[in-house]
């Protein structure tokens, strides 16, 4: 039986975080990572970008092909984990190979959620997760040629899939069941000028619609029936309305579970020596200072990262994350972080700037004079001296009138934080 | 109204060389450069440029040239460019025209005329690199004798303070410099061992912990004056007069006086921190003594006072009484001394020569008995370690050196100092233009200058066979003269070249 | 030759029997003793025994008394002291039973200097701090260049009258002149009151002619708080000096301010 | 002194420089005292000097023989004393001589010379009305030709007493206290430069006039100059002497009075001549015109003495102390205040006079004339009487 | 580890760091050449604040926590253990801004000039002191070089 010290089961961000940390201490304990994805490890936002060919396929990959080599960690890819023995401390795969762990994280990432839709069960639909998920598309659009296609969904992977597809040349039906795009990132004002921007370049987009049935023809998809009744004809139809942690290997399991794996700040699961991070688990917030679902990349590999090392023997305690966003469309730039808008039944002070002509537009929720949410449309420079704002509850009372400045950055800050920028290593 | 005044520099640009970068446009306090981006052009405003030199030395591509603007109006051996220049000036503001630095007046230069001795033969000369040199210095009053009785040497010894060498820096306030300026010459004053003269700026107080190496001035502002400040220091100088402007006293206008500058003087932030001409408890030789007295009892008579004047053509009567009003240190200023601000028509016009005074002040002493009783200081346009060996030579116990400190920290002698702008960032408080003194680069630099001198001046002292300083002092012959009158040597002490 | 010892001899001997302890207080007979005996001495009294009150008598003409006492001590003193009474002085009381000489509160720092009597040329020259009361007249250039800096803010008050150049140069702080023994028709004597002034207020009750005042001032109207800092002012003046205090009040005042901070902003040619 | 100059001013600078303390008392009725209050009080201002010079002035100590010419002279060799002596016979008729006394066992004075007195009477083919100029002459002759001689008191029923030391010193040096007069002037001198000798102390006379003096007069070349056009030549280098000339013109020559004299020395500001009234106006403005050379520029304050009358007269803005002091038929004037009540403890007045206006006390009248009432200093008792 | 700091107070705006950066980032390394010769033209990778009299030059410093690579999704931005710096591969960035937003000092700009990709200081490896510091004319900006951070144990 194979016995791994460090045994992850994940090869994204989680789990490369993870390794990564790991390394930083223990360049030699034994280590593998477990994924029923056989691809060498790729960046998974980057399917979009090589969907509409913006990116070759080699430039997927997040880390060198000798990246596991030089970690002297054993990839066991294309193969899935099926059961964990949280007794015995074994893993076992597919094949029921059994393998043995002392340390064990759980980076399992989501699973798209796709809903009951008359005629998904008939005709062939995609999702837009995996690098798999990209590939079929490409193959499915070099069979055929498709000119309409249906997105359903118009939340950020909805939209890299409708930009792709632009790109592509496809014209890109975007079908949103809430009143605007990209809403649970956005508020009204952001979603707006992105939904401007995504027409602008070609696609269409319907709001406060959803389709209730996938019609088509001999298995392949040629339309949809609106739920106005409405038949649209298109080609392809891709499901991306959001994501749901992939949690089916420890659901029977004493791991505790709400939405997601229960962890702390250290990203233990109630397990001694279990962890688990990314998309599956419900990590740390900083701005509402609990545990909810982050399904992001850059949490993501924090979160693994912030396992690694506590795998590793170094306590380290997960506080970064929060609800983040960066994301380019059309060469378009957006990034938002944490509340869009005050949360029921909270006072926040909202500032905001918006430019018209430039389609620029700044936004900051306040709230004992701390900032709680972020908003910067077109003019993303220096946003992330705002997160760090945010990240270490800085009061921002002295310099808040700064903070709406297009230019706003490090400069406008106290000196003491002035002095951290310039001269600390953290 | 139209002015008249012609530019007093030429700007040429080497356009092949120009790269738009736009440093000299950034670099110009006086707003001389412009650059226009519809042109891609770079312009500059040749009115506003003082020469300083600034653009010249920070552009990258060495594609400035300054140099003075070649205008002449009809040859005139009386009415020189200066003065019409002046005569536009007034006759456009009806105002009194200041300049900045030391006299730049050809007057001589006595420095220029006086030799060195050296050893030959009769007498070794000293290698200063394997042998001792000495060149420590007390400052301060000595007793005329040590009483020695019954195996006790019974001795009145006033306050001393030791300098590793000669170079003290002068009297260069905080306000008229600026903070990276002043902390520069305490900190390189503390490196040097030696000192460096507060003017009238005050002491910030917290560049006090640890440093003592400074004299601390007292002067008809009182700015910054009080216990802790005066027991803070080493020396204690009442300041009477300045070579630069003999009988005037300053204006620090109210827009240098910055919070630091107001907290530092203690006085309200924006208002003029004006040093009357006199000090107004002091009118009389024994309303000087009343003030070196109160300075020595609110320090504990711990401290050498120290006056300073102007050299004037009194100077050895004034001295003379100043020694016997109690002060312990005689600090003359001569005629080339810088200034931040002086009328130019007093800077150039009053005070007589360093090398006079001085060599007229140690004689005076020396024959009323008295130049055991305090040390000699001397200040004003000292350029060099060869002026200063000579002035020890001439009787001085130890130089101060302002300008020449200014220089190593960047100065250019512009001149604009009163304008409150310096593009080196020495003479001003605007935050923009004073951080362009980085206090360590230029510490660095005042270290190096000291240093330097020091090496100059102890391989002079080996070549006469001399190895400690105060064998120099006053020793004038080990000076000779060239091309001066007999009058001049006279004054001075010293015996013609050959003689 | 044996150890050779070395003898410092600047130090004054002290003569201890000058000093007498009564009823918790301290008497110090200064009589014939040479300032610097007398001031060295005071300081080591006061560092010794840390009386609340001192007392010096025989005072005629010794110069520098407070100066360099930097503590919380109340020094009464009997007689003239001389010049320069409390000059750098940073913290004591000093009530002087008799005529201040010049100079009296010379670059002071704060504390307080009363003063039974009068009081010299140049009376809280460059003062930046603490409070003198003169019972009657000052001499010249009294006030000149006062300044105030943050907490920091010296008050002078004047009894009587001030001759020329009251307040000149002065940069903060408060003057005031009661003018007490004048009648209503008689003006002051000072000339040139105010020149070059840049910073602070002067308040003379009584008359005061335009020529008197120097160029750089100018004539404020007397409004609440001006009226409520005379009372307290003449309050105090009244607490020292055994005065009816709204006597004092029964006057016009006159307000000085200076016109600019800038006085010689215009005298050159930049 | 042939070698006057020299012995003045061995640096040959422009002038001699000095500064110092001043003490002035009077009786105006004419009482007499004892000198030692006034060295009492000016060795309680010995810190204005240093010791490098102190002298006194009393009038009416020679009761015996007020009619006579009391000359002071110092030798510093019997050569002078032969030379003068023969000079004096022949110019005067001396009634007596003798050596000033003195104490041999004095502390704190440097070097005494010889000092001797003589009483002499002008020969009698001078007129009445020449015989002043005539003592001018020969003193002036004496101090200038003879060889290390020098006349420093020449006044009638007053004398001065003076050397190198401080005043004290000196005084105690020449018994002072054994004379009584009813007017004593006295100075501490801080010479700033010169190797001292006795005769460059003050006071300094001529005739009956003396000047004790402080501060450093800016204008010393213009009045020299101006007074050297009337005749005068001063070859003491001193602004004492330049103001002992001033006062000897105005007064004795021009015949202005004294308090028309203070408004040369110290002329009114334009400023303030402008606000007089018109016939004022023009005398003060003719003043200034005519005397331009004799305004003394720069920091004074003196006490001018002579028979009857001691003058208190300070710079027109005040650079340098004076206060002055009243009690009984008493007038003190003096640079510090303190002196006066060490030797006046329960002296009932004393003020600041104003820069310019002279305190003028006189004998004949009994009266001191001032401009500035003094304010009753810190005895005010009526000042609360009349309340609210 | 080697990282630059910024000293603010004796910073004085004068962006010579950023010309010289262009500099040496550019084809010939010739200062005129690179300025008025090449066509596509360099884009400086440190880039200096201003907010008045107050500025500083701000590059990469290196974070010990490089949140920048943490959060970068193409693997582009990479700590690099050869030199122990962060590094940027622009052939790999897609622009998405990620790092932008990851950067809490804000030293990461868009290089609007050339590709869509974040333009970031590369610490001059090549060269003993980065150009930068090397011409900064009053020593604003520090190199530091500390071994603490050492892959080595």
């Amino acid at each position: 039986m194979r016995h791994y010290k460090y045994l992850i089961i994940g090869n994204s961000a989680g789990g490369i975080g993870a390794a990564e940390a790991i390394r930083k201490t223990d360049k030699e304990g034994s280590m593998a990572i477990i994924s029923d994805e056989e691809h060498h490890v790729y960046g998974r936002p980057l399917i979009s970008y090589y969907l509409g060919d913006e990116i070759d396929y080699d430039k997927i990959f997040y880390r060198p092909f000798d990246f596991y080599d030089k970690k002297k960690i054993d990839a066991i890819l294309g193969k899935k984990a099926v059961k964990v023995d949280f007794d015995r401390s074994i893993v076992t795969l597919d094949d029921a190979e059994e393998i043995e762990y002392e340390k064990l994280l759980l980076a399992t990432g989501g699973t798209p959620f796709v809903p009951p839709i008359k005629g998904l069960d008939k005709y062939e639909h995609f999702s837009f997760i995996t690098l798999d998920d990209s590939l079929k598309i490409r193959e499915r659009l070099s069979r055929k040629k498709i000119e309409t296609a249906i997105v359903l969904g118009g939340g950020l992977i909805g939209l890299k899939a409708a930009e792709a597809l632009t790109m592509r040349g496809i014209n890109v039906k975007v079908v949103e069941l809430a009143d605007r795009v990209l809403s649970p990132v956005l508020d009204e004002q952001a979603s707006a000028i992105i939904q401007d921007v995504v027409e602008s370049e070609g696609v269409e987009v319907i709001t406060g619609h959803t389709f209730n049935e996938v019609v088509g023809n001999g298995g392949m998809a040629n339309g949809v029936i609106m739920d106005t009744g409405v038949k649209i004809d298109c080609g392809l139809v891709i499901i991306a309305i959001g994501v749901r942690p992939r949690i089916d290997l420890v659901k029977d399991s004493p791991v505790k579970l709400n939405r997601g794996i229960v962890v702390n700040k250290h990203m233990e699961t109630n397990i001694p020596n279990v962890y688990a991070c990314g998309d599956c688990a419900e990590v740390y917030d900083f701005l509402s200072d609990n545990f909810r679902l982050t399904p992001l990349w850059p949490t993501a590999y924090v979160g693994g990262n912030i396992a690694g090392h506590n795998m590793a023997g170094n306590a380290k305690e997960y506080v970064w994350g929060t609800g983040m966003n960066a994301v380019d469309f059309f060469g378009f730039p957006v990034i938002s972080a944490g509340y869009i808008n005050p949360p029921e039944g909270q006072e926040m002070e909202v500032l905001t700037k918006i430019e018209p002509e430039n389609m620029t537009y700044k936004k900051f929720l306040i709230q004992d004079n701390r900032i709680m949410g972020m908003i910067f449309v077109n003019e993303v420079d220096r946003a992330g001296v705002i997160l760090g704002l945010m990240r270490d509850k800085v009061d921002v009372s002295s310099f808040k009138d700064d903070l709406l400045r297009i230019d706003f950055g490090a400069v406008h800050l106290p000196i003491k934080l002035r002095e951290e920028i310039n001269t600390a290593a953290v | 109204m139209l002015t008249h005044l012609l530019p007093e520099f030429k700007i040429i640009r080497d356009d092949e060389r120009c790269i738009r970068c736009e440093v000299c446009v950034r670099q110009c306090g006086f707003d001389v450069h412009s650059y226009d981006a519809e042109e891609d052009m770079l312009y500059a405003d040749e009115n506003k440029c003082v020469g300083c030199q600034r653009c010249a030395v920070m552009c990258p591509t060495n594609a400035l040239t300054i140099k003075p603007h070649d205008y002449e109006y009809r040859p005139n051996a009386n009415w020189s460019k200066e003065h019409i220049r002046d005569l536009n000036k007034q006759a456009e503001t009806g105002g009194v025209i200041l300049t900045g630095s030391g006299n730049d007046k050809p007057y001589r230069i006595y420095w220029d005329h006086l030799v060195l001795n050296a050893s030959q033969v009769t007498n070794p000369s000293i290698d200063p690199l394997r042998e001792p040199m000495e060149l420590r210095t007390y400052l301060g009053r000595k007793p005329d004798k040590v009483e020695f009785d019954n195996n006790q040497v019974k001795v009145d010894m006033p306050a001393q303070v030791m300098i590793e060498t000669p170079i003290i820096f002068s009297a260069l306030s905080y306000g008229a410099i600026s903070y990276q300026a002043w902390k520069a010459l305490l900190e390189a004053a503390d490196e040097g061992g030696t000192l460096c003269n507060t003017g009238e700026g005050g002491w910030p107080h917290e560049l006090r912990p640890g440093k003592t190496r400074v004299i601390a001035q007292c002067a008809s502002g009182r700015f910054g004056v009080d216990l802790d400040y005066l027991n803070s220091a080493s020396i204690v100088e009442i300041k009477i007069g300045q070579g630069a402007k003999p009988g005037i006293g300053g204006h620090l206008p109210g827009e240098k006086v910055s919070a630091d500058v107001s907290r530092t003087r203690m006085i309200p932030e924006g208002t003029d921190a004006i040093s009357p001409a006199p000090q107004h408890d002091i009118y009389s030789i024994e309303d000087l003594s009343m003030l070196i007295y109160a300075l020595k009892e609110a320090t504990h008579y711990e401290k050498p006072i120290s006056v300073k004047i102007s050299a004037v053509h009194n100077a050895p009567a004034i001295a003379s009484g100043m020694v016997r009003a109690g002060a312990d240190i005689i600090a003359l200023d001569g005629l080339r001394g810088g200034t931040g601000a002086a009328p130019k028509i007093i800077r150039d016009n009053v005070g007589i020569p360093i090398e006079l005074a001085l060599a007229a002040v140690d004689q005076r002493l020396r024959n009323e008995g008295i130049r055991n009783q305090a040390s000699i200081l001397v200040a004003g346009g000292f350029r060099n370690s060869g002026d200063i060996t000579k002035a020890i030579a001439l009787g001085a116990d130890a130089v101060y050196v302002g300008t020449a400190a200014l220089v190593a920290m960047g100065c250019t002698l512009c001149q604009k100092c009163y304008t409150g702008i310096c593009n080196w960032g020495i003479c001003t408080q605007d935050p923009y233009l004073s951080k362009r003194l980085n206090p360590e680069i230029a510490k660095r630099r005042l270290v190096n200058l000291i240093r330097g001198w020091s090496l100059e001046i102890k391989e002079m002292l080996g070549g006469m066979g001399i190895n400690a300083l105060e064998s120099l002092r006053g020793n004038r012959l080990h000076l000779r003269a060239i091309g001066l009158d007999q009058w001049e040597l006279d004054v001075l002490g010293v015996r013609g070249a050959g003689d | 030759m044996g150890r050779i010892t070395l003898i410092n001899t600047s130090r004054p001997e002290n003569d201890m029997n000058r000093v007498k302890f009564e009823n918790g207080r301290i008497r110090f007979d200064a009589d014939r003793l040479f300032y610097k005996d007398l001031n060295f001495l005071l300081r080591d009294v006061l560092k010794e025994h840390k009386p609340e009150i001192i007392s010096i008598h025989n005072v005629y003409g010794q110069r520098y008394i407070g100066t360099n006492l930097r503590q919380n001590v109340k020094i009464e003193i009997y007689g003239t002291p001389g010049n320069d009474l409390g000059a750098f002085m940073d913290g004591p009381t000093i009530e002087v039973f008799g005529n201040a000489q010049d100079g009296c509160g010379n670059t002071m720092n704060s504390g307080e200097i009363v003063v039974h009597g009068s009081a010299g040329d140049i009376t809280g020259f460059a003062a930046r701090g603490g409070e003198i009361f003169v019972k009657d007249d000052v001499g010249y250039r009294v006030g000149i260049h006062m300044k105030e800096y943050q907490g920091k803010k010296p008050t002078l008050v004047i009894g009587g009258t001030a001759q020329d150049f009251l307040g000149e140069y002065m940069a903060g702080g408060t003057l005031i002149v009661f003018g007490l023994y004048m009648s209503e028709e008689q003006r002051h004597r000072a000339d040139f009151i105010g020149t070059g002034m840049h910073g602070g207020t002067i308040y003379i009750r009584g008359k005061v002619e335009e020529h008197q005042l120097g160029k750089e001032l100018g004539k404020v109207e007397m409004k609440d708080d001006d009226w409520a800092l005379m009372e307290e002012y003449a309050y105090k003046y009244a607490e020292h000096f055994g005065y009816n205090h709204k006597q004092i009040l029964n006057r016009d005042f006159v307000k000085l301010v200076p016109l600019s901070l800038r006085p010689y902003g215009k005298l050159y040619a930049y | 002194m042939e070698n006057l100059s020299r012995k003045q001013n061995p640096y040959n600078d422009g002038k001699v420089i000095d500064s110092c303390g001043l003490f002035g008392m009077m009786s105006l009725k004419g009482n007499t005292f004892s000198g030692e209050d006034a060295m009492t009080a000016i060795a309680n201002m010995n810190i204005r000097g240093n010791g490098l010079g102190g002298g006194l002035a009393a009038y009416g100590i020679y009761p015996d023989r007020p009619d006579q010419y009391a000359l002071h002279i110092m030798y510093e060799n019997g050569r002078g004393r032969e030379e003068t002596e023969a000079f004096l016979k022949e110019s005067f008729e001396i009634v007596f001589n003798e050596e000033v006394p003195h104490r041999d066992s004095a502390t704190g004075v440097v070097n005494p010379p010889l000092v001797w007195r003589y009483f002499v009477n002008t020969l009698g083919s001078i007129k009445e009305e020449d015989q002043d100029d005539y003592v001018v002459e020969k003193v002036m002759f004496i101090n200038t030709k003879i060889h290390d001689t020098f006349v420093f008191s020449s006044g009638k029923n007053m004398g001065v007493f003076k050397g190198v030391g401080f005043p004290e010193n000196i005084g105690h040096y020449f018994c002072l206290e054994d004379y009584q007069g009813y007017l004593w002037t006295a100075h501490a001198r801080f010479p700033t430069n010169t190797q001292a000798w006795w005769g460059g102390a003050h006071p300094f006379s001529i005739l009956d006039w003396t000047v004790v003096h402080n501060g450093e007069i800016s204008s010393y070349g213009t009045n020299k100059n101006f007074l050297e056009m009337y005749g005068y030549f001063c070859t003491m280098f001193t602004d004492t002497e330049v103001m002992a000339y001033a006062v000897d013109l105005l007064i004795r020559q021009h015949h202005l009075p004294i308090e028309l004299m203070a408004k040369v020395l110290a002329a009114p500001l334009w400023s303030e001549i402008d606000r007089m009234p018109e016939d004022e106006k023009e005398v003060y403005t003719a003043l200034r015109q005519v005397y331009a050379g004799l305004l003394l520029n720069g920091p004074f304050t003196v006490i001018i003495a002579h028979q009857g009358e001691m003058i208190g007269l300070g710079d027109r803005i005040r650079l340098r102390p004076l206060v002055a002091g009243l009690h009984k038929d008493m007038l003190y004037l003096s640079s510090e205040e303190a002196p006066m009540r060490l030797v006046c403890r329960d002296l009932e007045y004393s003020w600041i006079p104003k820069g310019g206006e002279p305190i003028i006390g006189r004998l004949e009248t009994n009266e001191v004339i001032y401009q500035d009432k003094p304010v009753v200093v810190g005895m005010d008792k009526n000042a609360n009487t009349s309340s609210a | 580890m080697r990282r630059v700091i910024a000293k603010e107070e004796v910073c004085i705006g004068c962006r010579l760091c950023e010309i010289w950066c262009q500099v040496q980032h550019s084809d010939t390394k010739d200062i005129i050449k690179a300025f008025k010769k090449e066509d596509k033209q360099a884009v400086p990778r440190v880039h200096v604040e201003e907010e008045g009299a107050r500025s500083f030059g701000l590059q990469c410093r290196n974070c010990e926590e490089p949140y920048c690579v943490y959060s970068c999704i193409s693997g582009a931005m990479y700590y690099d253990e050869e030199t122990g710096t962060v590094q940027h591969d622009p052939e790999k960035c897609v622009g998405c801004w990620t790092c932008i937003m990851a950067c809490h000092r804000g030293a990461i700009l868009r290089d609007e000039r050339g590709e869509r990709v974040a333009a970031k200081c590369d610490m001059c490896t090549e060269l003993e002191v980065p150009a930068c510091v090397a011409h900064c004319p009053n020593e604003a900006l520090i190199l530091v070089e500390d071994d603490q951070e050492e892959e080595t144990e």
